[in-house]
């Protein structure tokens, strides 16, 4: 089935989805130009702005669902942004923008609440709350955009929203660096975003989704596979997607609520959303999407990989994301099939995910921001919330049956294998290796032995903090079946992105779901084996080959050193050189010379008359010389 | 015929004397040089037909302007030869090679003119040659004759201010030269009387022969330092003269 | 035939400028002759400056009321035409300015007879003598200014071009101070003057040879009709023009002008950088346009060597003085340059003739004023000894006298020809004559030898305005009234020709409109 | 006969050429130039005959007065800068250079 | 009215204004009015201008010097009209930010300030001049109060490079020069009015040399590579105040004039170097911006950016879209802004510290958040953060340019990349880290400092959202101009059903 048609729509909570965006942007604004005068309540203002904006979300959704589902495709009209090129932009309020709305705004107001507990004693709060509202706005023009260029603007501006927001230790430099490599990162996905949307304006000379899709199946297969790999590319930077990957172990730089919200739950599966969005160009183009699932294989595997390998809990869970999303990409590689798996894994993982890096967080406030695994241990009892909420997650993210991440994970798999065996079947190896490194992740922080340094004293969290855990958790364990048990949510999304040929049914024990969680249970016993049992040394020893190249994430920062850094340097420091030498050079060598032969020439003016005589002599001689040839020519 | 012997003769002179006003050291020599080319000159416009110019050439170059480089040249020193080394470097090599080409190709150039004969003076010259030059003169040159007083004017104006002193305090008298004479004696020891004049004998009559004082030896006084110079150079100084010189110089 | 003379017509009314001129000039050596010495100078400077104010009148009265004449004056002598009444106009005005200068301080030698450093120049500097023979002898150069462009044949140009230099070697050995330079200057300036009115005169020589006549208009129609004799014409003419672009100073025969306008007393070297270069520049177009006009096919591409090497050599020889007054003798150096690419932009048609013409003229207007003024500033930057010619000197001169270095700094911009300074529409209209005469390439080579030029003009005003003025910099002397008007005059005219140049434009083009009288 | 006249004029016009520029003396120096002149009123009054009008003979008398008063003044000035320097010779006075 | 003879005329009245005042400080409050008097005068103006109306509005033309054929000739298209309002808009804006320039090496405030005023009315006459050499002489006359500027004001170097400037400018302006009369004489219309010169070019060949005459100049003005060196050198002298009028201004005259001219006067020539012109634009776009990351000076690497942003313009020219050229127009626009921002910003903080070298700095981010902030605002203009203005310019100029040269265009869009490298990692050398100890007792912005980055800052953000008003004026303008060069924009390959049609 053929996604919707697209209506314009004005009135009701849809009608004024702008605000959405608009409340979170004006309380950005008043935090940031307000200062110190808005110190006392900037956090409150955060957290009611993204609440406010939730509370539309909802009531948005809500006027949504009472459309029919061939006209849940609400498009309002805002002004005109570039004339000639993106004249009347809007919004576009449909399923697949509505829950990408409810997931920002809800988790994101959670993560607002629980950062008012987490950031109590950071001087530059207000700042943070800026930024977070500053990020919620911009990913929700991401999402609500109904045009690429809108939707470039709000890409851009959650890339600077992370980048500012891993930056906020700015005094720290590898804060720094690790906010300038993003972004720059994010700016190589940005420049093929970027290619990708010129050449669809090239093509069809719109950027509107509603004006281009109906329109794509006009394009010639080369140009849509173009427009797809283009889209990919921008699509890897943002979702940290081989081979743009290597940005996100160094986000986690950012305070943790920034990693949750930020970094797992929202801004990173902006890349699934362009791909489900574009959907209908990626269908036509095959090669477009062969590429797609392989990248999201790809990064499902490696993601996994470099998550067993990290001691720093937050690096763990961000290979973890990167691992998931990769999933995520493959699902909507797929097609149709995959795209409401995609989704609902997306949504599920924004909980889960979200649950473990707050947990994550907790227990770095508990122990006075210690990051080490190897210096945790048996946290269990000392946080008995953050504990239960956090095993929560981890359950959902191996996908312990019944749990979120059991159906939509496995749903992946599936739809993966019925596409694609070998796909398929790395999708379940990437599913066994979570369940052990998630399991040596739980094992290490709440088991085991007291490893703990100097002056640390855990102890829960205050309210403010575990609530939000809690409410998570609760996402966590049901939001899974809810959304996959009888196709629910792919027959909401379906008006926005069509629905497959044959409408999968759930098999709750299908060969390829007792595989994945045989190996997953492998996993997980080795890793109680390996961490839960036996001592864990506080020192990292050194391991296999394979230990050090998932250490080093794969080596993608030595690549990137090696391919990118090393040579630009040299390329910086030689283009300088050329500048001053080279061009410069000829400018100066050229008045020097001028002057040179200044210098040299006026030695002619002896100062002897004789001389001089001698020169209107010769200048005589070839005067008459001179007119002699030129008469007789 | 006769007019071509006689160029051939004048050629030859006025170009051997143009050489040797050239390359003569001596200054005197070479305006003495300038006085043959002139000379031989105003023979040739006479052969031509300008017996006026003829006259103007002797008359005013050769008796004016040549007698006004011989007093400047007496003024200036007319012992004074110049040293034919060249100090500018290429200076000679590249004035022979521009001369030379230079005059090749005037003379190349002229000479291949296909130039026809002469009109001759005839015509012009029926009323006489000064009257037919004044005719022209007064009329159709009347203008720039008139200007050419402004070049004289220029001239002697030009004269004065660079040579001309005038005096702003009265002249001294004798009288007053002989008390100046004789105070110098008195605080000095000046001698107040003239210098002694040159030895006169019967072998001798010039000015290049010191005086001999009394025990028969020479009087420093009466040496004439220019010409004992002159002499120095040329080796014919008298070795009592030179004696006598070098005591002077090791006196200083 | 019985020995009567016709008497000559002479058109005295035609002539009146430059009589009156020389008529002051013999007043003056009068004057010179018979009034005591303390009234010379109190009668000389009111003689010499009315007398070029009443020739301008005469002149303006000439062009305005009387119409322009068609016919050479005097026989055939003197042609008064157009452009030769705005070239007096010119010149008379310049003259007028220099005067002024002459007169505002004490430039010139006490006793010119005198030894320098000897007692008796002591006693004379003691005593204030003065030459005050310098203003009849300024008359007569003026005169020979004169006539110099407007002579219509090539023995009144001779004579004209020795009236008009003899005065000016003598002038230029007079400066008070550096009373060595000044006559090295002198007889540098005689010798090679000398040597070269020799290659003159016997250009005039040959061309008379085959014309059979030295006058202008007589020589053009030979040029088409005489055949054979090519070689003469060819050598004659190059040899004519020796002496002719020697007096502008073209390379390469412009080694002199450095030395003599660094030697001569500087309002001298303002007379000749404006009033000499106007009239030689006058005399150089007449003979190549009158007298060797059907010859153009032929002078046009020697010129053209002649006008790239003298921009180039003014240009890049500049860039190294250190001494203002050389700098600006190189700096005219080049501008007879650009001129000479304005005489080389004839064409067959009377229009174009006429557009490069207007264009040479206006540039000499536009440069002689704009150069009087820059002299005039040298002569108000003093040290002790005199004017501070080094350029290290003038550092910081805006600091210190920021009115007198701006002046000095806009006039170097209207050398450099920025816009919006007489100096930019002169070189505008020489080259738009250029180009329409199809000497395209020329104009690039002036326009490179412009920006290269621009470099030493900026470097002054780098030196006065960016560099930190020197601990016991020279003094600026509060200028005469003379010397203030001179300067003033100088700005108004730079200004005013670069912002509204339309009526001097409209002068100029009348002018030359009319093109020579033959 | 012209054409000879002519060439004799040519050659002293070049032999004073070459004379200004390798004689020091001031004074021969402006012989030198003296004799270029002359060369000039040679050429004159050749020509005069070879085109049979008198203006030749006019021009080369006028020469002639101009020459006078050069004379008087070069040699004015040739006298000045010799006192001052004591010395004749136009490579001393090279002051003003470069 | 004569809107632009009166805005020309107050700013020249009020330059002579200000050097007959007495007092320093009455001076620059009488030169503040006067430019915000202009600013008025400019918007009022601009508010009349009908987008849809003749191609030339206000137009005013005086016989200046008919012997020429020159005409006092001025009025504004929409192109002319947003230059003169950004010209009008930085005056103000720079006239505030140099309160205390002058005074620093103890140089004449009044004449500093009487030169901005001259300045602001040469740019002023400049962008509005339609006769073709009244435009040539206020291009060059504008050299020389820079040329002051620079080198009476600037820093240490200062002579050296107000002489480079200068040069290399005239240089530029001799070669236009040689053109301007061979254009006049071969056209043979006795009249420099652009508007009758447009189309009298007709022979190609002929059109190449003049277009060569023409752009060398304006490529020396932009300034495009390789002729850009003496930009870093010019702007790292220049007071703050001069170098943004310098870069912000003065230098899109370059660009401007590729756009008016050497494309309107020569538009087979035009079409025929195109090749080569975003070659060499393509070049300076990354080129620049490699430079740019290897500076140590940081008015250098903002010199280099600028480079680096003039490719883009240049580009955008020669792309000869309308979205690429109304882009470029809206560039010189924004880059104004963006790089005034950015000199102005960093010349605050080179004041405080006395240096300009980025390795004297570090961590100013905790002493001075504010001036860090705006820096870092005005850092993302210059790498064209969406919702900045600067990033729909870009976004054009890329996007008309991939329409007609996909090659270009993407290698064009690396620079985006390096854009953010070069600002990123200044900003982090400088406010980043821990905070030096150099830097610990800096000042953060005062009031009069807040006053001059507001505004900018607020239009960067405005016209980010909403470049509606000025791509209206600009558009019409653009389409014009591309007509009359008789090229028109690519067809879409697949025709889409606009929606509303």
């Amino acid at each position: 089935m053929e996604p919707a048609e697209f209506i314009t729509h004005s009135g009701g909570a849809i009608g004024v989805a702008w605000l959405m965006i608009a409340l979170p942007l004006v309380g950005a604004a008043v935090l940031l130009l307000g200062g110190r005068r808005t110190d006392r309540f900037g956090h409150l203002l955060g957290v009611v702005t993204a609440l406010a904006s939730f509370v539309v979300a909802v009531l948005a959704f809500v006027q949504l669902l009472g459309f029919a589902p061939g006209e849940r495709r609400r498009g309002i009209a805002l002004y005109d942004f570039i004339p000639g090129m993106a004249t009347k932009v809007g919004l576009l309020v449909d399923p697949l923008s509505i829950s990408f709305c409810l997931l920002i705004t809800g988790v994101g107001s959670l993560i607002h609440i629980y950062s008012i507990g987490y950031m109590a004693h950071d001087p530059g709060r207000r700042r943070f709350f800026a930024y977070l509202n500053l990020f919620v706005a911009a990913m929700l023009l991401l999402v609500l955009a109904d045009n690429y260029v809108a939707l470039f603007v709000g890409w851009e501006g959650v890339g600077l929203a992370s980048y500012l927001l891993i930056g906020f230790w700015q005094h720290k430099p590898s804060a720094a660096t690790a906010a300038k490599k993003a972004f720059i990162v994010n700016r190589v996905g940005d420049f093929g975003l970027l290619i990708g949307i010129f050449t669809i304006f090239a093509t069809f000379h719109s950027l509107k989704f509603a004006e281009v899709f109906p329109a794509a199946h006009g394009a010639s297969q080369g140009t849509l596979t173009a427009i797809g790999l283009l889209l990919l590319v921008g699509a890897c930077g943002k979702s940290a997607q081989l081979p743009l990957q290597s940005w996100l172990l160094d986000a986690m730089e950012g305070p943790t609520p920034v990693s949750a919200l930020i970094h797992a739950a929202t801004m990173v599966t902006a890349g699934v959303y362009l791909i489900v969005r574009s959907g209908v160009i990626f269908q036509a183009a095959e090669t477009a999407q062969l590429v797609v699932t392989i990248v999201g294989v790809a990064t499902l595997l490696a993601g996994a990989i470099i998550g067993t390998a990290k001691d720093d809990i937050k690096k763990a869970l961000a290979g973890s994301t990167m691992s998931q999303i990769g999933y995520m990409v493959l699902a909507a590689g797929i097609g149709p099939a995959g795209y409401a798996f995609a989704i609902a894994h997306l949504i599920t993982h924004g909980f889960f995910k979200a649950d473990l890096f707050l947990g994550a967080g907790s227990v770095m406030h508990a122990m006075n921001d210690e990051v080490n695994m190897r210096k945790y241990g048996a946290l269990r009892k000392a946080m008995p919330v953050t504990f239960a909420t956090f095993l929560i997650g981890y359950l959902a993210i191996i996908g312990f049956p019944l749990l979120s991440g059991y159906f939509t994970k496995d749903g992946i798999i599936e739809t993966a294998m019925e596409h694609n065996a070998i796909l398929g079947w790395l999708a379940v190896l990437g599913a066994g290796i979570t369940g052990f490194y998630m399991s040596r992740l739980v094992f290490m922080t709440f088991f085991g032995a007291k490893r703990w340094e100097g002056d640390a004293h855990p102890h829960e969290s205050p309210a403010v903090m575990t609530w939000p855990l809690i409410i998570l958790s609760a996402g966590a364990i049901f939001l899974g079946g809810f959304l996959i048990v009888g196709n629910r949510f792919m027959t909401f999304l379906s008006p926005a992105v069509g629905l497959p040929e044959h409408l999968p049914e759930f098999n709750p024990v299908s060969l390829t779901g007792l595989v994945t969680l045989a190996l997953v249970a492998v996993g997980a016993v080795f890793a109680w084996f390996r961490y839960g049992a036996a001592e864990v040394p506080a020192v990292a020893p050194r391991g296999s080959f394979l230990t050090a190249f998932a250490r080093r994430d794969l080596y993608g920062d030595a690549l990137n050193e090696a391919l990118f850094m090393r040579p630009g340097q040299w390329l910086t420091r030689l283009a300088v050189f050329f500048d001053n030498r080279g061009i410069d050079g000829v400018v100066n060598g050229l008045a020097a010379g001028i002057g040179g032969s200044s210098g040299r020439l006026r030695r002619i003016q002896t100062g002897f008359v004789r001389s001089y005589a001698l020169s209107i002599f010769v200048g005589a001689a070839l005067l008459v010389g001179a007119w002699f040839v030129v008469g007789n020519l | 015929m006769g007019e071509s012997i006689t160029f051939w003769v004048l050629a030859v002179v006025s170009v051997i004397a143009a050489l040797g006003l050239v390359f003569s050291r001596r200054a005197v020599y070479s305006a003495l040089m300038l006085g043959v080319v002139m000379l031989s000159l105003a023979v040739l416009y006479a052969v031509q037909d300008a017996p006026f110019l003829a006259a103007v050439q002797i008359i005013v170059y050769t008796g004016a302007v040549m007698m006004l480089f011989l007093f400047v040249l007496m003024l200036v020193g007319v012992d004074s030869s110049d040293s034919l080394v060249e100090t500018i470097r290429g200076q000679r090599f590249w004035a022979i090679v521009a001369g030379l080409g230079f005059a090749a190709l005037l003379g190349l150039g002229i000479g291949n003119t296909l130039i026809a004969a002469p009109k001759g003076l005839a015509v012009a010259n029926q009323n006489g040659n000064v009257p037919s030059l004044a005719e022209l003169i007064f009329t159709r040159h009347v203008f720039a004759f008139e200007v050419t007083s402004a070049l004289l004017i220029t001239a002697a104006l030009g004269a004065m201010v660079l040579a001309h002193r005038e005096r702003t305090e009265p002249k001294p008298t004798q009288r007053d030269l002989s008390r100046a004479r004789f105070v110098e004696f008195g605080r000095h020891g000046k001698n107040p009387a003239p210098l002694p004049g040159p030895g006169t004998y019967a072998r001798h009559n010039a000015i290049d022969m010191p005086a001999l004082l009394p025990d028969g030896t020479v009087s420093p006084l009466s040496v004439n330092r220019v010409i004992a110079r002159h002499e120095a150079e040329e080796g014919t100084l008298a070795p009592e003269v030179a004696q006598i010189l070098q005591q002077e110089e090791e006196g200083k | 035939m019985n020995g009567t003379i016709q008497a000559p017509t002479i058109e005295y009314a035609l002539l009146a400028p430059m009589l009156v001129v020389f008529g002051a000039a013999i007043v003056g050596v009068l004057v010179e002759a018979f009034a005591p010495r303390y009234l010379r100078s109190a009668i000389h400077v009111p003689l010499t400056l009315l007398s070029l104010a009443g020739a301008f009148a005469l002149t303006i009265w000439q062009a305005a009321a009387k119409g322009i004449p068609t016919k050479a004056a005097a026989m055939g002598a003197v042609a008064v035409d157009g452009p030769a009444l705005f070239i007096w106009g010119t010149i008379l005005v310049l003259a007028f300015v220099s005067v002024l200068l002459i007169k505002g301080e004490d430039h010139f030698v006490a006793a010119a007879s005198a030894v320098p450093g000897s007692a008796e120049e002591e006693q004379a500097l003691h005593e204030g003598a003065a030459h005050s023979e310098i203003y009849p002898l300024v008359l007569f150069a003026v005169g020979g200014m004169l006539l110099f462009p407007a002579a219509n044949d090539l023995l009144v140009a001779f004579v004209a071009l020795e009236v008009m230099s003899l005065p000016l070697y003598l002038l230029c050995g007079l400066a008070r101070r550096r009373r060595l330079l000044s006559q090295e200057a002198a007889v540098k300036y005689f010798l090679l003057g000398a040597f070269s009115s020799a290659f003159f005169l016997y250009g005039t020589a040959l061309l008379y040879g085959y014309a059979g006549s030295i006058d202008l208009a007589k020589i053009s129609t030979a040029v088409g009709s005489v055949g054979g004799q090519d070689t003469l014409l060819y050598i004659g003419a190059a040899m004519l023009g020796v002496g002719l672009l020697f007096k502008i100073g073209a390379a390469p025969f412009q080694a002199w002008k450095p030395d003599v306008y660094q030697g001569a007393p500087t309002p001298i070297t303002a007379l000749m950088a404006s009033g000499t270069l106007v009239a030689a520049f006058g005399a150089l177009v007449r003979v190549f346009w009158v007298g060797l006009g059907g010859l153009d096919w032929d002078w046009r591409p020697v010129l053209y060597g002649v006008a790239i090497l003298t921009m180039v050599v003014g240009a890049v020889l500049a860039i190294t003085q250190t001494d203002i007054k050389r700098m600006l003798a190189y700096s005219s150096i080049a501008h007879g340059g650009f001129l000479l690419v304005g005489v080389i932009a004839t064409g067959k048609a009377a229009a174009q003739n006429a557009s490069a013409l207007s264009g040479i003229l206006f540039y000499l207007v536009a440069y002689g004023f704009t150069t009087v003024g820059a002299f005039a500033v040298v002569t108000m930057v003093r040290d002790a000894g005199g004017e501070a010619w080094h350029l290290s000197r003038w550092a910081g001169l805006g600091k210190r006298s920021p009115l007198l270095a701006g002046i000095f700094a806009f006039f170097l911009l209207a050398f450099a020809g920025i816009p919006l300074t007489s100096g930019f529409f002169g070189k505008y209209a020489v080259f738009q004559a250029a180009v329409s005469g199809g000497a395209l390439p020329l104009v690039i080579v002036g326009v490179v030898a412009s920006a290269v030029a621009a470099f030493f003009y900026v470097r002054v005003i780098v030196l006065m305005f960016f560099s930190d003025p020197a601990a016991d910099g020279p003094s600026i002397v509060l200028p005469s009234r003379g010397t203030a008007a001179v300067v003033g005059l100088a700005v108004l005219a730079t200004v005013v020709l670069g912002v509204y140049p339309q009526p001097v434009l409209d002068l100029a083009h009348s002018a030359a409109q009319s093109l020579f009288v033959r | 006969m012209t054409t000879h006249y002519l060439v004799l004029s040519a050659l002293l016009f070049a032999i004073g050429g070459v004379g200004v520029l390798v004689r020091r003396n001031a004074i021969v120096v402006f012989m030198c130039v003296e004799l270029m002149l002359n060369a000039c009123n040679l050429a004159f009054v050749t020509f005069a005959r070879q085109n049979g009008n008198l203006d030749g003979q006019v021009i080369a008398f006028f020469v002639m007065i101009v020459a006078a008063a050069e004379v008087v003044i070069g040699l004015a000035i040739i006298v000045t800068i010799f006192r001052t320097r004591r010395s004749a010779s136009v490579d001393d006075a090279s002051l003003l250079k470069y | 009215m004569p809107w632009l003879s009166t805005l020309i005329g107050v700013s020249v009245l009020g330059a002579l204004g200000v050097t007959l005042v007495r007092n320093d400080k009455l001076a620059k409050q009488f030169t503040l009015a006067v430019s915000l008097v202009v600013l008025a005068l400019t918007v009022a103006m601009a508010v009349q201008f009908s987008p849809n109306g003749d191609k030339f509005q206000f137009a005013e033309t005086y016989n200046w010097i008919p012997a020429f054929g020159v005409h006092y000739g001025v009025a504004v298209d929409g192109i002319a009209l947003v230059l003169i309002l950004l010209s009008a808009v930085l005056v103000p804006i720079v006239v505030l930010a140099s309160w205390h320039d002058a005074e620093a090496g103890k140089r004449s405030v009044r004449t500093y300030f009487s030169l901005i005023l001259v300045l602001e009315a040469m740019m002023i006459g400049v962008f509005a001049a339609t006769d073709v050499f009244l435009f040539y002489v206020f291009f060059e006359a504008m050299l020389i109060p820079m040329y002051f500027m620079i080198g009476s004001y600037g820093g240490a170097q200062r002579s050296y490079a107000a002489v480079k400037f200068l040069l290399y400018s005239l240089f530029g302006g001799l070669l236009m020069l040689v053109a301007v009369i061979a254009l006049y004489s071969i056209a043979g219309k006795g009249t420099f009015m652009f508007s009758d010169l447009v189309g009298t070019i007709q022979d190609v060949t002929t059109q190449k040399w003049l277009f060569l005459g023409f752009f060398i100049a304006f490529a020396i003005k932009a300034p495009l590579w390789p002729f850009h060196t003496w930009l870093p050198d010019a702007a790292a002298q220049a007071p703050a105040g001069a170098a943004v009028l310098l870069v912000g201004v003065l230098d899109k005259v370059g660009t401007y004039g590729m756009l008016r001219f050497c494309l309107e006067l020569f538009p087979e020539a035009a079409k025929f170097f195109t090749p080569l012109v975003i070659t060499l634009s393509v070049i300076g776009i990354v080129y620049g911006a490699i430079v740019a990351i290897g500076q140590t000076d940081m008015k250098r690497l903002i010199a280099y950016t600028s480079v680096s942003h003039f490719g883009f313009i240049a580009m955008g020219v020669f792309a000869m879209t309308t979205n690429a050229g109304a882009g470029a127009t809206l560039y010189m626009v924004n880059h104004g802004f963006s790089t005034g921002a950015l000199f102005l910003i960093a010349g605050f903080l080179i004041n405080r510290r006395g240096s300009q070298y980025i390795a004297d700095y570090g961590g100013v981010q905790k002493v001075a958040p504010v001036l860090a902030g705006t820096f870092l605002v005005a850092g993302l203009s210059s790498l064209s953060l969406p919702g900045l203005s600067t990033f729909v310019s870009e976004f054009m100029v890329l996007a008309g340019t991939y329409e007609k040269h996909l090659v270009f265009a993407v290698i064009a869009a690396t620079g985006v990349i390096l854009a953010a490298i070069y600002i990123l990692w200044m900003y982090q050398r400088t406010m980043n880290g821990p905070t030096a100890e150099s830097v610990k007792t800096l000042p953060d912005l005062n009031a009069r400092e807040k006053w001059v980055v507001t505004p900018l800052i607020a239009l960067l953000l405005v016209f980010g959202f909403y470049p509606k008003p000025l791509l209206d004026v600009i558009h019409p303008a653009v389409k014009d101009t591309l007509s009359s060069v008789s090229v028109t924009d690519p067809a879409p390959a697949v025709p889409v059903a606009k929606e509303g049609q």
